[in-house]
């Protein structure tokens, strides 16, 4: 389940070499394990962030989650694009440290209403600002949270490997999840 | 016996070991007539309601950058997943705690700062030396009067002020120590405390060298200074200068004007030392750029001496000069780079040892001395180059592609770079095209701090490759800053507070700290550009004003030199350096005093109250990096003012973030209805990181909203919110509807629209002909609405206790 | 014009707003004679030149717990291999500035605590209370008058070292902040200064307290007080203290005397606040132990109330207790525990609150309420349970076992336990055999931090397990402490000075600190019994006070019992809390000036230069785990005073280690013979870690050693250095030799054996005729020997400049 | 070369969960590698700690690398029973820290004058005074740290890995290395 050396995957870097915690390190993972982890969520949603206004790949990715039913947060002004093309965020304004501080509490019903998250997906973040919101949810929540990132993220339950100097290989991965939801 | 009275200490006749010491003759006409309020000087506790209040609401944040604690012997100890220490600490709780300790850094760093030019300027022009901010300025210490409770009139005045500050940080660190506070809550708490504090020492320091120094006073329309490599005569010896206490480096130019020669140097520098001393040569001193520039200054070669003083400066400059041959003169205690103390030499032997490289530098804490050394020894330098100076970045194209070529892409600098810049990518186009246009983008965004070179295995010169990539564009940027003004006038407060308070002014933007940006600084001016327009209040301060003075647009100017410098709607106000963001607070509780009355003195929570409720303000760090900058932000936090910060912000590790959904939270007291009603969540959050200049954007206009704003304001600032959400967003925000109290509060353009959205999407009923709204609003607007949290002051303005 | 002459503030007539103050009057006889000296009041930098020569012999050791920084949003930083941080710092300076924010954090917490103490008393007794320490103590503030150049006579005297003190943590923290030092030396430098800086501070709280709470006054035979869980009578409604202030807690005393019910309760407590309780109590206060005994107590269920004050107290205490039901009062603002404020409410709200469990806890900073509520509270709680606790550790034997059986040796607790204790072998041993005597015996090591119930995945209770599976022992623990003396007399300093300064009182052994022992507390003991025997003289404070009053040998006797508590030879003296750690400072300083009548006022270096080279005084900490431990240590290394910590001392990174090959780092200059001579080196550590006890003892024996020793000094002092290496580590020290001057530096009985190996291992000459040494000492013996190495100091009393 | 995880040996546990650092962790390996480590060395020595004065096979071990003509450093008091077995330790006064401390000063001549030493064997001492040490040794020289201790210990060179469940296979691994010397 997890990527192995043996793979094809490069090995899970991280993207601060100093950004070190005590506590378990990222799964990195494959996209199908992402793919099963998506079918077998009660409530998951993707939150898309701002590098989506630099990388029109990522935008035309999320399209694609959301036209299989996966809701989106849009922050850092990600929904500009999404909305371009059709996407209806379940939220625009607010920021992904605010909606970090939302997803922490319990009692809060997510922005349909239904309860808050249990699977969340992350794509298009700066990887330092993203790493923080993770690490808080690591420590602070039970919500399983995972990075789509060309940078593996270690404070994610599961993580993309890192794809840094493979850029194809980062999109099709995305293309991959997608097409197998 | 008779004695002439002035102030001193009198020795009388006959009278062996009595002193009489004359207290401060005060004229009757002057006498401070405010009443005393509730929290003079407050201790560590006095507040902990008001803040409990603030944290009820704007629940803290905390994202661990390290999940473990080895403070004391008995750790390491794994809080991970909230576990707890040896000492039974949680992982919060011990966030917390840090974010105290750093906060207590934050505000020593200007605290020492202060002490050191107080006792310096007492020493040089006498206790009673007045405090005189210019005929403008009545209200001439807000923060001290509130939080301190007493009016300073003279340099001696400010003593009281600091020694109160150092009693508290010492309080404030000792509840630091192992085995203290048990909860995250009482952390915060004292980490406002300090903070608070923090304004205090930084209104001492500002104040202390506008009136000693004659820096402009109050005055929006300061000259404009040089900013930028580009301006610099290279023909001249160059005098640079950086840090952030003026105290050093001031007698440069007094030493040379007094000989005649200064146009004979080219005195500039760096961060907040040369911000102020453009403050006191009127624009003479010429400004590099931010605390970033550093090594791009250092190793372009062009100092002929530099000069540090303290704080913010790199810890390896001593290095960093030496590798250059460029003599270092450190200045400040705090900073004595580990170098011989040459106070007692005579100037001679001193420039001797800098001009024959036998020292690399001197520790010389005499700022007299400083300034005799300093233009000596630059045209010692100077002599021996003769204006040739060979080295810029790199000695000739050549050593520039070996560097280029030796790279591997192994990305270590990348993974490494605080930004995560892709440098592997730079390099390898230059090694393929021979084009350095992608290396030179870089330029634009990179700090400069040369971790990359630390993990370089091939020990490239990757900020030389930089630089140099983008050498004719550095190398000549040329730009205009407007010299910082110092305070607000109490002028500009009458003619602006009641716009403010009322809401037709849109908001103040406070764009203030350090240099870290998250994307090129050119952001900087496109986000505050919007304000602008818009006809926000805009102030600035430190390096983020340093900055704006460096980023020209396609007519080559600044946005200093397209907006005037007032504190008024479209005008963009510089009030110095660091320092002088404690005109910034001070002129949001100077709105509370000259335009609404309310008392100063020693009545902090009732400000910071009022603040809270109905002053439109709010800071923006776009690049913080330091413990004073989260001091600076926490200490507006206490004061009622939210702070957006930019992503690296998150690295502070704790926000305070409110929940709109937690309805039970967003309340006031009513003081005319003697009710208390729920409100709309505004402001939501007292600190947040954003992502992008869009977000940005968008955060700084909705948190402008207030309760207190009238229709005509809420309708002003809804209507900038609902513009720059749908220009950045591509949509309305998702909560605009709660701050719709009535239809007038509704963007008129918009109307109709809302009114539609406000039925179909959310079931409000309307009145479809009187256009009204009949049913929905977490509450109604009411003109006479005078909201408050805080139990006494309800009880002062009701006269009786406060509802349940 | 008349007015009467006292202090105080006078209004004179129709002079508006002139007020007179009428400073001190002094009587003449009184006036202080001593002249000032180079350094009082001194800065950050006045004393940079001292430490730089300690620092240049003792050179700075890094042992870095974490090689990367992430204090500011351009991290983190990877800074392994001294690698540069964004900052530009590298690693050593990184931990160096860690340091010293310890120290700050250390000073910080003195500091503290001595500031609310002083103001309360100031408050209840007024300013001019006298300082008076009793007649045997003229020299009544040592360090004081050494570093501040004062001599304070009152309360209001103290305030002016307390405000110089707070003036120095705001700089010395300044300094910390980013961007100031480049180099570890300057950081280590101005650890020292802050660390100075909290003797100071410690000496201002316990002469405060002394004067105004008339605790013991230099009292060699003060009374034996009750230690351990077996003294408390359990029969009684149980108060328990925790923290270090005792103004919190006095008041307790005082209302139950003043009711005549002092009988009716048992007061006991943990840490410094019951030290200091029994100082004021005449040994009526009972203690359960050091630090480490709080969850021992707590979970015991013994207490009645909980009363908290500040530093090294839980930081779960509320939850704990809560677990417990027992109710808790936490009293200090350094602590307010997120408790709400019971200050206004009245004395049967609050108890009401407590005793019906409304509250678990209140936060009451009112220290005359505190002594109303907790008895109340206390009775209450009493009366519920009629004097059945149920609870001990576990309700019956089946809840212990089905603890103990859940157990499946995953050892996650051993990997995080501070001591690596085998938690794991003790349940296994237990599971198989029904024997609890494994599990037992690490009850004698744990210092109940609790960390081992957070990693345990079957949420074993384990600190209870190991409690109740030693729970006769621990619950029937009894022994006596001797209650702090407080000062050293000048008297005892008279009659001590010249042996301890000549070398034939071969040391003194200051044991302080707190009790994270590495090792069976017992050890302590062991240690410290040895240099009693030997009669060096034995100073003790704070938990390792404590731990000394509850280990009892074979006879039942605590070393307290067996030994006079003089400041002498054989003597073992418990001077107090941790903040009376400043007469064990205070009494090097009084040799120098009492005895060698050498200028305190103002004058540090010279004085500290003194101690370095003739005090044979050495600190010990076995069990040193805080913030403040570290500044009581390098307060001591500034002073001249090695310290040697047990081996969770090397977590505090840095130590102070000199080379003894390093040959020309060890010299002095001497003022007789107007040379510079090389000297043995001695002490070669000013912060040393050991690993056991038995190399504790022989390190402690030898960094006894001193330049200035007599030959008699030397002779005795090799002796106890010869015999304890044969002792305990099988063979005479390696380096032994370097501290022969001459054959009658030897040691008697050895002498002929000595002079042997002298010639055959090292080669020097020996005259067999005369036994006398010809040839081989580093330098020869002369009586008049007078070393320094401080130029001033040289100078001072050579009357010229020093030699190169 | 380095122990793997389908070997024998127990996985490699830090000492202290959270003794963590940026830099290297130490391989774990071994007795043949410590064998060649020692048999390539120029200069090498043994340091033994006070953990001896608890431990009577460790004392018996280090005779037998003093027999193999390894040189000792005696620490903690180690060097009392040591002595009585016939071991000559190059010193035993000086703690573990100042041993360490002369160790970082690469113009040390070592006890035995013949220089720094250039490979460090610890053996008998408390994980956590180690640890700090080996931390030391790591970032400010050169010297080659090898850890022969129940413990992993992570900031040296190279270390046994964690033997705690088994002290049996402990002293075995110890025994294997003198008996290959």
């Amino acid at each position: 389940m997890a990527v192995k050396k043996e793979d094809k995957y490069p090995v899970a870097r991280r993207y601060q070499i100093a950004d070190v915690q005590v506590s378990r390190e990222a799964t990195a993972v494959k996209p199908q394990v992402v793919v099963n982890l998506i079918k077998k969520a009660k409530h998951p949603v993707l939150i898309t962030g701002g590098q989506l206004l630099k990388d029109e790949k990522l935008v035309e990715i999320a399209v694609k989650f959301y036209e299989k039913g996966i809701p989106i947060i849009a922050t850092g002004g990600s929904s500009k694009p999404l909305i371009e093309k059709g996407v209806n965020p379940q939220s625009v304004v607010f920021t992904l440290h605010q909606v970090t501080q939302f997803l922490l509490d319990e009692e809060w019903k997510g922005f349909d209403g239904k309860g808050n998250y249990d699977l969340v997906l992350f794509m298009g973040f700066l990887p330092y600002y993203l790493s923080r919101m993770l690490s808080a949810l690591k420590h602070f929540s039970k919500i399983t949270t995972v990075a789509l990132e060309e940078f593996y993220q270690p404070h994610a339950k599961f993580s993309f490997t890192n794809l840094t100097a493979n850029k194809d290989m980062y999109y099709s991965m995305l293309e991959e999840i997608v097409n197998n939801l | 016996m008779a004695f002439e009275l002035r102030e001193g200490i009198f020795a009388i006749d006959e009278m062996r070991n009595v002193s009489i010491r004359i207290g401060k003759v005060i004229e009757e006409a002057e006498e401070w007539a405010e009443e005393m309020g509730p929290t003079p000087k407050p201790g560590i506790i006095e507040l902990r309601k008001w803040d409990m209040k603030l944290l009820e609401r704007y629940e803290p944040f905390y994202a661990p950058v390290q999940d473990f604690c080895n403070l004391c012997t008995m750790g390491p100890c794994d809080l991970s997943q909230n576990k707890k220490g040896a000492c039974g600490i949680d992982l919060k709780t011990a966030k917390a705690r840090l974010v105290t300790i750093a906060c207590c850094i934050g505000a020593a760093s200007h605290g020492g700062h202060a002490r050191h030019l107080l006792d310096h300027l007492i020493e040089e022009l006498g206790e009673d030396y007045p405090i005189d901010l210019g005929g403008n300025v009545n209200v001439e210490a807000p923060i001290i009067r509130t939080v301190v409770g007493i009016r300073p009139r003279t340099l001696g005045d400010l003593k009281e002020a600091m020694e109160w500050a150092e009693k508290e940080l010492m309080r404030v660190l000792h509840a630091t120590h192992i085995g203290n506070e048990e909860s995250y809550l009482d952390y915060e708490s004292k980490a406002m405390h300090i903070s608070m504090v923090d304004h205090v020492l930084m209104e001492i320091a500002d104040i202390a060298q506008i009136v000693a120094y004659n820096m402009p006073k109050a005055e929006p329309n300061v000259p404009l200074t040089d900013t930028g490599f580009g301006i610099v005569d290279k023909n001249k010896p160059v005098i640079v200068v950086v840090g952030h206490n003026v105290l050093y480096s001031k007698p440069i130019l007094d030493y040379l004007e007094e000989m005649g020669r200064l146009d004979d140097f080219e005195i500039a520098g760096l961060c907040c030392a040369v911000h102020d001393m453009t403050r006191v040569s009127g624009g003479r001193a010429k400004i590099f750029g931010p605390i970033s520039y550093q090594l791009r200054v250092i190793r372009s070669g062009i100092p002929d001496v530099m000069i540090s003083d303290e704080q913010c400066i790199r810890a390896d400059l001593l290095q960093a000069c030496k590798a250059m041959g460029i003599p270092l003169i450190a200045t400040s205690d705090a900073a004595a780079r580990g170098l011989p103390d040459a106070s007692d030499w005579p100037v001679e032997k001193i420039v001797n040892a800098l001009v024959t490289g036998e020292l690399p530098g001197v520790f010389l804490p005499v700022p007299e001395k400083v300034g005799q050394v300093a233009p000596l020894v630059a045209e010692a330098i100077f002599k021996k180059h003769g204006g040739n100076r060979k080295y810029r970045f790199f000695a000739n194209d050549e050593e520039l592609w070996n560097e280029i070529n030796k790279c591997t892409q192994c990305m270590n600098c990348v993974f490494t770079c605080p930004h995560n810049l892709r440098i592997d990518q730079g390099m390898a186009h230059a090694q393929k095209t021979k084009d350095l246009s992608k290396l030179a983008k870089l330029e634009e965004q990179c700090i400069a701090c040369g971790k990359c070179e630390q993990a370089c295995p091939k020990n490239i010169k990757i900020i030389n490759v930089i630089m140099a990539s983008n050498f004719d564009r550095l190398y000549n940027k040329k730009g205009k800053m407007r010299v910082g003004r110092g305070p607000i006038q109490d002028t500009e407060i009458r003619n602006v507070g009641q716009p403010i308070v009322m809401g037709q002014i849109p908001g103040v933007i406070a764009a203030v700290g350090c240099a870290n940006y998250p994307d090129e600084a050119k952001s900087l001016r496109e986000i505050l550009e919007e304000f602008v327009k818009r006809r926000y209040i805009v102030v600035t301060s430190g390096c983020h004003a340093i900055t704006l003075g460096m980023i020209t647009d396609e007519e080559g100017q600044t946005l200093y030199e397209k907006t005037p410098g007032d504190f008024d709607a479209g005008g963009l106000a510089n009030v110095g350096s660091c320092v002088a963001n404690s005109h910034i607070a001070g002129a949001a509780i100077k709105i509370a005093n000259i335009f609404a009355m309310r008392p100063l003195r020693g009545n902090y929570a009732e400000i910071a109250d009022y603040v809270l409720n109905r002053v439109g303000a709010v800071g923006f760090s776009w690049g913080p990096y330091s413990p004073k900058a989260a001091a600076i932000a926490t200490g507006f936090n206490r004061l009622g003012v939210p702070v957006v910060v930019g992503p690296h912000g998150a690295k502070y590790r704790r926000a305070y973030l409110g929940k709109y959904f937690k309805k039970e939270k967003w309340w006031v007291y009513d003081i005319k209805t003697r009710s208390k009603v729920p409100i709309e969540p505004a402001p939501d959050a007292l600190l947040v990181a954003v992502e992008t200049k869009e977000e940005a954007i968008v955060q700084l206009a909705r948190l402008c909203i207030r309760p207190n704003d009238t229709s005509l304001g809420r309708q002003i600032k809804l209507t900038h919110y609902l513009e720059l959400s749908q220009k950045y967003l591509g949509k309305l925000p998702d909560d605009w509807h709660l701050f719709v109290r009535s239809e007038a509060d509704l963007p008129l353009k918009m109307k109709d629209e809302l009114l539609h959205i406000l039925e179909s999407e959310y079931g409000w009923k309307i009145d479809w002909d009187k256009k009204k709204i009949l049913e929905g609003p977490i509450r109604r607007y009411d003109a006479g609405f005078n909201p408050t949290i805080v139990e006494e002051v309800y009880e002062k303005y009701a006269g009786e206790k406060p509802p349940q």
